[in-house]
């Protein structure tokens, strides 16, 4: 039970304003797309700290009882809400009572989802925020579909076929919009998401070209190892400064 | 793109030629005023938090106003890209004040000359007379090198004067303008040229509030020699993404294609994925909203005649010519 | 009880003049008259196991509440007996136990750890007259993830935790002792040393055969609930497959039918003798 | 590395970057920990400043936890020391309890369990390397608000910025002992060389199954030194 | 009753190993008037004889809502009843709140027979005098159980089962036919209730649409409460007989009258 949990961590400052106000290391967007026959999630794995290139190897899509995980924002928060998940799950699945028919998950993707909710709107009730914009991708319990939902910082949520974080609201979702389709297949889904990315990459400062995807589809759940994106530079290398004196040919 | 609020109709008052600066000291005496009020606020709060009272508001922003007026947002998206037969440029056309739609139709690809032409995003008024400054200056460099064709006008030339203009204004002309255009020296050509006076060259570019939207459009799809109408629908639909998803952009989409041999094909409007005519044609009003004329009758009627001058005092004259 | 109704036997706060605990002592009556579990530490796993007989018609026999044994980390799992409620506190200890060490440390908790720990919980109930011992016992497995070593542990209701390579409690403890200990598990070392899939198909013999000698229960249904954490489960507390279970049932009985019938030759032989 | 000016604001870029209060006390730092093949490496300058001033120029960043296990500290010194003397503590208790010695990332998780549920009011940066039996030498890097990173090599403090395209280039998994050690040096000496805020000496420290190995180089004996 | 030094508070463990104070506790369900609760593979039924305490006051509740999949009915101390409900239907609601989702039956029971056992190991609270059926569908699988909880803390599910004053003749009844329900309609369930709890009337009374409950939930079908008139049609369907005859013969009698019902 983290985040509302019985050891209380610290007491409340007496300045309000010496809580959790910026972001440190952080992750850029997550982009997530429903298709046909599953949900898929992308992410690069570059953290940064400030304007530094922190780590780039860094995971930002995990896997928790079947469900996927992305988040952008703060990395240590982002780890503390893996722990807690973690401890949640465990509780649930080793619960005294614990048995159903199947391996039905604990808990599904939307009440994760919705969990998170609680969590974060707690947190910025507290003024405390986890500062993050988490994804959630996975079966929604009661009627066996595929979800994909968004927890922000403030505890809003939102459910949608599409889904992005960060810049990624900006210039991934004019795309996944324009795109996508209820019957999209698996491969399409992925050129989507890479287009997205690799835009991202182009566009976006706090983000790299090394990946990686995640998908949950009727074959459970698979996160990829990261790998780059193949970018292109045409259009872009053959311009000179303006006023730049031209040697004669 | 913004429009401040216009003058009354029949306003005496003519303002002075140029650039009017007079809300920058005005602005400056709103900053200080608005830090002083925050600085008792947060002193406020902090009182408050120490003796454990509700500090809820802050989140709120309650007490003092989040940020001093600003000039409003702008809220555009213009684009353009180079295709194998020359240039094409592309806008919406909303016009905003605030967080209201000031105008639904506007336009914003401004003519410069005869062979380039200029999308702008930023304060209306300083997109237009910026962009007609520049244009008539072009057209007096025109007639005084006896340029024959308007290729012959250089787009570095339109790009060194704007900047110009723009760099002496030290950004308070409020213009991001993309210029787009052919010429006999360099082909076609794109800029974007940014309020505080910097420019550059680019093969495709978008800019306003919803470049965003419009650039991740040419990221993705932008390629070398397209073809022109390959090159239409793109700076359509990267238009299309601005006005979509971003608040500030809506309604139509202009295009402007401007060919490598100086032809223009300016099309207003190119896209209208916004026509509300007929949702409002399937909105069925009741019979009875409709007063056919003579509903009322008229009991009576009388004309009064002016008591001053009369038209018979008036002496017409008839207009000189030369 | 040749000591009862002494008065020194209401509390777990009292000494008797001979210094023993007759409370802590009368908690473990509960575990006695409870049914059988059995834990073996073979040597590339340990197997838990306890027998449930069903007593009642109409009861659901797959239920989770009829749930016996228990995971309480990934890695570890305890099998319990004695007062079944009490038996679910220490469960749901354990489990916290568990969850504190994960969140504090970032680690599985080693089972050594985790049974001392347990074993100070149930030793603090037997500490104060406002609280009664736990009538319980269980038999703790878990794998210890840093240094890849099983290990097998009973709790006890004075709050013991000692280490086992096979160990038996509740009811059937006596027989059951007899029959572990003629597997030689503690020569670990030894060729013959017993490995898993053996040990299950042990634990279910040892528990039928308890079902069967013993006269309240035989003839009524029984249902077997074995767990294991051995390289099959990925080195995880799991559930016996139902295969291996149903294998395991039918080797059991065979023996048992097998040994029966060496008895009864072994009598005739003795009586013609 | 550090102005005097307090501000709660934690700006990772600005001259500021771990938000002193007046007066407090930095190891504005180099630090760097890399594991080699059988053990891992750590090296730190000895400068400790208050503002431009170098209140210590011997310092000792490398900090003991648990016979394999040791810390860097970068950020306030009151902070990381007092943390690390809690970890030392922790540690110690769990060595007792389990009857073994402590894993890397048991060292680095509780670091980070203090680092983050006190970001509000911590500065620290702090780098955990060590040995352990069972994933042998590690290295992570509990940065500075409480993200936990397992790194193939660490960096931290200000000096750590002038370093990174040296250390990108020339790290390689699997070095000898004299190789990592030789590299490490190298790199303190140029961030020493670049950083006003690191400086004075270097030190490394050599940490294997069979023993940890102390290191000073004196700063008039240092690999690299500022080219004129 | 057995009485010795043992019995007067929870901590104390008798010589045998058992808990005695617990044990009477366990006493006080059979003072409360009975309570059936069977299930098929789609609906779970509870049933319920209830009492009226003079003759101008209402016949008091003995089947409570807890959630829109959930119900309990109560043998015992109706107060302590009253706690616990308040309990579990705080528990559904929180749940609902956090999860998005319907209570889990199941992880509710725990909590529940947890909350009990709490009170057996401290002297400072009395155990709970109530025993509870409850009635439940896994809002995830939609399948139907029921639990029976018990002072002791002990926990069981079951195919069917009846609680209070008078319940072993239901429970006859129930163990006889219980192998049939599994595929029985929801009204034939409701007939199977009434008729088990015929046998739980007391010598005089008969069972009436005053004194019967009945509560459902189902696959599909949200907590639905039948009494009065809404309970005569099923009530036609019954033989009563009970009164007169002993506790054994009316199960029988009734077993036979009902098997006609089920083909």
């Amino acid at each position: 039970m983290w985040g509302m949990n019985h050891h209380h961590r610290s007491s409340a400052p007496a300045d309000p304003k010496s809580h959790t106000t910026r972001p440190i290391v952080t992750g850029a967007s997550v982009l997530g797309v429903k298709y046909n026959g599953g949900v898929m999630l992308a992410a690069d794995t570059l953290l940064s700290y400030g304007s530094m290139a922190k780590t780039m190897n860094a995971s930002r899509l995990m896997e928790i009882d079947q469900t996927l995980i992305g988040a952008s924002g703060e990395y240590s928060d982002f780890q503390a809400i893996q722990e807690m998940l973690e401890a949640k799950s465990l509780q649930m699945q080793s619960g005294l009572l614990q048995e159903r028919e199947g391996d039905e998950p604990p808990m599904t993707a939307r009440s994760m989802w919705n969990y998170l909710r609680v969590v974060m709107y707690h947190r910025r009730n507290k003024m405390n925020p986890l500062w993050n914009s988490v994804v959630v991708a996975g079966k929604d319990g009661a009627t066996g579909e595929f979800f994909l939902g968004n927890v922000d910082r403030l505890g809003t949520t939102v459910e949608d076929n599409i889904m992005a974080t960060g810049f990624g609201a900006y210039m991934g979702v004019p795309l996944l919009r324009e795109k996508w389709r209820p019957d999209m297949d698996e491969g399409e889904a992925r050129a989507l998401l890479e287009d997205c990315m690799k835009v991202l990459y182009y566009r976006d400062c706090r983000a790299a070209s090394r990946i990686q995807l995640a998908k949950v589809s009727a074959d459970g759940v698979l996160i990829s190892e990261p790998y780059e994106l193949e970018t292109s530079w045409a259009g872009s290398t053959d311009y000179i400064p303006l006023n730049t004196p031209l040697a004669l040919p | 793109m913004s429009e401040f609020t216009r003058p009354m109709e029949g306003a005496t008052e003519i303002p002075p030629a140029g650039f009017n600066f007079e809300n920058v000291s005005r602005n400056a005496r709103l900053m200080e005023a608005w830090t002083n009020a925050k600085e008792q606020a947060e002193a406020m709060r902090k009182h408050h938090a120490q003796h454990g009272m509700d500090v809820a508001p802050m989140m709120a922003g309650g007490g003092y106003p989040n940020h001093m007026p600003l000039a409003k947002k702008t809220g555009t998206t213009i684009a353009g890209i180079v295709f194998k037969g020359g240039v094409v440029l592309g806008a919406d056309t909303r016009a905003t004040n605030g967080d209201e739609v000031a105008e639904k139709n506007c336009r914003k690809i401004h003519y410069v000359a005869d062979n380039m032409y200029c999308c702008g995003a930023g304060t209306a008024a300083d997109t237009d007379q910026t962009t007609a400054l520049v244009a008539s200056q072009l057209e007096l460099l025109r007639m005084d090198l006896h340029l024959p064709h308007a290729t012959s006008l250089r787009m570095k030339t339109a790009v060194t004067r704007i900047s110009r203009l723009l760099f002496r204004y030290q950004g308070h002309v409020s213009a991001a303008l993309i210029l787009g255009g052919v010429d006999k020296a360099e082909g076609a050509q794109l800029y974007s040229i940014h309020p505080h006076g910097s420019s550059m060259r680019f093969a495709y570019t978008a800019m306003g509030s919803g470049s965003l939207a419009a650039i991740s459009v040419l990221e993705s799809a932008w390629e070398p020699d397209m073809e022109e109408a390959d090159a239409v629908t793109l700076v359509q639909r990267a238009i299309t993404a601005g006005i979509f998803n971003d608040l500030g952009s809506g309604s139509n989409c202009d295009i402007c294609v401007i060919k490598n041999d100086g032809a223009v094909d300016y099309q207003r409007p190119s896209l209208t994925p916004n026509n509300t005519a007929p949702f409002r044609a399937a909105i069925t009003r009741s019979s009875r909203m409709d007063m056919k004329p003579g509903t009322t009758p008229i009991l009576d009627s009388k004309f009064v005649p002016h008591k001053g001058a009369t038209l018979a005092d008036v002496t017409v004259t008839e207009m000189e010519v030369s | 009880m040749a000591s009862s109704g002494s008065g020194y036997d209401l509390s777990a706060a009292t000494f008797s003049p001979d210094g023993r605990i007759f409370q802590v002592e009368y908690a473990g009556k509960a575990v006695e008259n409870a049914g059988t579990v059995i834990g073996i530490h073979a040597k590339d796993g340990v197997v838990l196991g306890v027998a449930k007989p069903l007593y009642h018609k109409m009861i659901v026999p797959t239920t989770a509440s009829y749930k016996r044994i228990h995971t309480v980390d990934v890695h570890a799992g305890v099998a319990t007996t004695g007062f079944l409620p009490d038996a679910r506190v220490l469960v749901g200890r354990a489990q916290e136990e568990a969850a504190d060490w994960q969140e504090h440390y970032g680690s599985k908790v080693p089972p050594h750890v985790l049974a001392d720990r347990l074993g100070h919980y149930v030793h603090y109930f037997t500490l104060h007259g406002a609280l009664r011992p736990f009538g319980a016992s269980c038999v703790l497995g878990g794998y210890d993830v840093d240094t890849k070593e099983c290990g097998l542990y009973m709790l006890e209701p004075n709050g013991a935790a000692y280490k086992y390579y096979g160990v038996a409690t509740g009811k059937g403890k006596q027989v059951a002792k007899t029959e572990l200990e003629k597997l030689n598990l503690h020569k670990q070392d030894a060729e013959s040393s017993m490995d898993v899939a053996t040990a299950v198909k042990n634990v279910a013999k040892i528990l039928i055969l308890l079902h069967k000698e013993n006269k309240d229960s035989d003839g009524k249904p029984m249902e077997l609930e074995l767990s294991w954490i051995c390289e099959a489960s990925k080195w995880k507390h799991a559930p016996i497959p139902k295969d291996v279970l149903t294998a395991a049932k039918e080797w059991a009985n065979e023996q048992l039918e097998e040994e029966d019938e060496d008895d009864e030759e072994e009598e005739e032989a003795m009586e013609e003798g | 590395m550090m102005s005097a000016s307090h501000s709660s604001m934690v700006n990772p870029m600005s001259s500021n970057p771990y938000g002193l209060k007046e007066g407090e006390v930095s190891t504005g730092t180099t630090i760097l920990a890399m594991p080699f093949d059988g053990g891992v490496m750590l090296g730190a300058d000895t400068r400790t400043s208050m503002g431009s001033y170098a209140t210590s120029r011997s310092t000792d960043k490398i900090t003991f936890l648990s016979d394999h296990i040791f810390c860097l500290r970068s950020g306030s010194a009151a902070d990381t020391q007092a943390i690390s003397d809690i970890v030392k503590h922790y540690l110690s208790h769990l060595t007792i309890e389990t009857g073994r010695e402590p894993l890397v990332k048991t060292a680095a998780h509780l670091m980070k369990n203090i680092v983050y549920s006190n970001k509000d009011s911590l500065s620290a940066g702090v780098i955990i390397a060590g040995w352990d039996p069972v994933e042998g030498g590690q290295v992570f890097n509990v940065v500075q608000g409480g993200s936990c990173l397992k790194q193939s090599f660490a960096l931290g403090g200000s000096g750590s910025l002038f370093i990174y395209g040296l250390m990108d280039s020339e790290f390689k998994e699997g070095m000898t002992q004299d190789e990592a050690r030789a590299l490490v040096k190298k790199a303190i000496s140029h961030a020493m060389a670049r950083d006003g805020s690191s400086g004075g000496m270097v030190r490394t420290m050599t940490v294997t199954a069979e023993g940890n190995k102390r290191d000073v180089t004196p700063g008039n004996e240092l690999p690299f030194g500022p080219v004129f | 009753m057995f009485r010795n030094q043992y019995d007067t508070d929870v901590t104390v463990w008798s010589p045998e190993g058992r808990l005695l104070q617990v044990e009477y506790a366990m006493e006080s369900v059979k003072q409360g008037s009975a309570c059936v609760g069977l299930r098929s593979n789609s609906h779970c039924v509870l049933g319920a004889l209830k009492r009226s305490v003079s003759e101008l006051s209402w016949h008091q509740k003995k089947l409570l809502e807890i959630d829109d999949h959930m119900l309990v009915g109560i043998a015992g101390l109706t107060a302590d009843a009253r706690t616990l409900a308040k309990y579990m239907r705080n528990e559904c609601l929180h749940n609902k709140y956090v999860y998005g989702t319907p209570m889990p039956p199941h992880q509710l029971m725990a909590d529940v027979a947890d909350k009990h056992q709490r009170t057996t190991q401290t002297y400072v609270r009395r155990p709970f005098g109530v025993g509870l059926l409850v009635a439940s569908v896994d809002p995830l699988t939609q399948k139907p159980h029921l639990y029976q909880t018990c002072p002791s803390g002990n926990l069981y599910e079951f195919y069917a089962s009846a609680i209070g004053a008078r319940s072993q003749s239901a429970r006859t009844y129930l163990e006889k036919h219980h192998e049939t329900f599994g595929d029985a309609s929801r009204d034939d369930l409701i007939v199977h209730a009434l008729q088990a709890l015929v046998g739980c009337v007391s010598g005089d009374d008969e069972l009436t649409k005053e004194n019967a409950s009945i509560g459902i939930v189902g696959k599909d079908e949200k907590f639905t409460l039948l009494e009065g008139d809404a309970l005569q049609p099923f009530l036609d369907r019954l033989e009563l007989k009970g009164g007169d005859d002993d506790e054994e013969e009316a199960g029988d009698d009734a077993a036979a009258e009902a098997e006609p019902m089920e083909t």
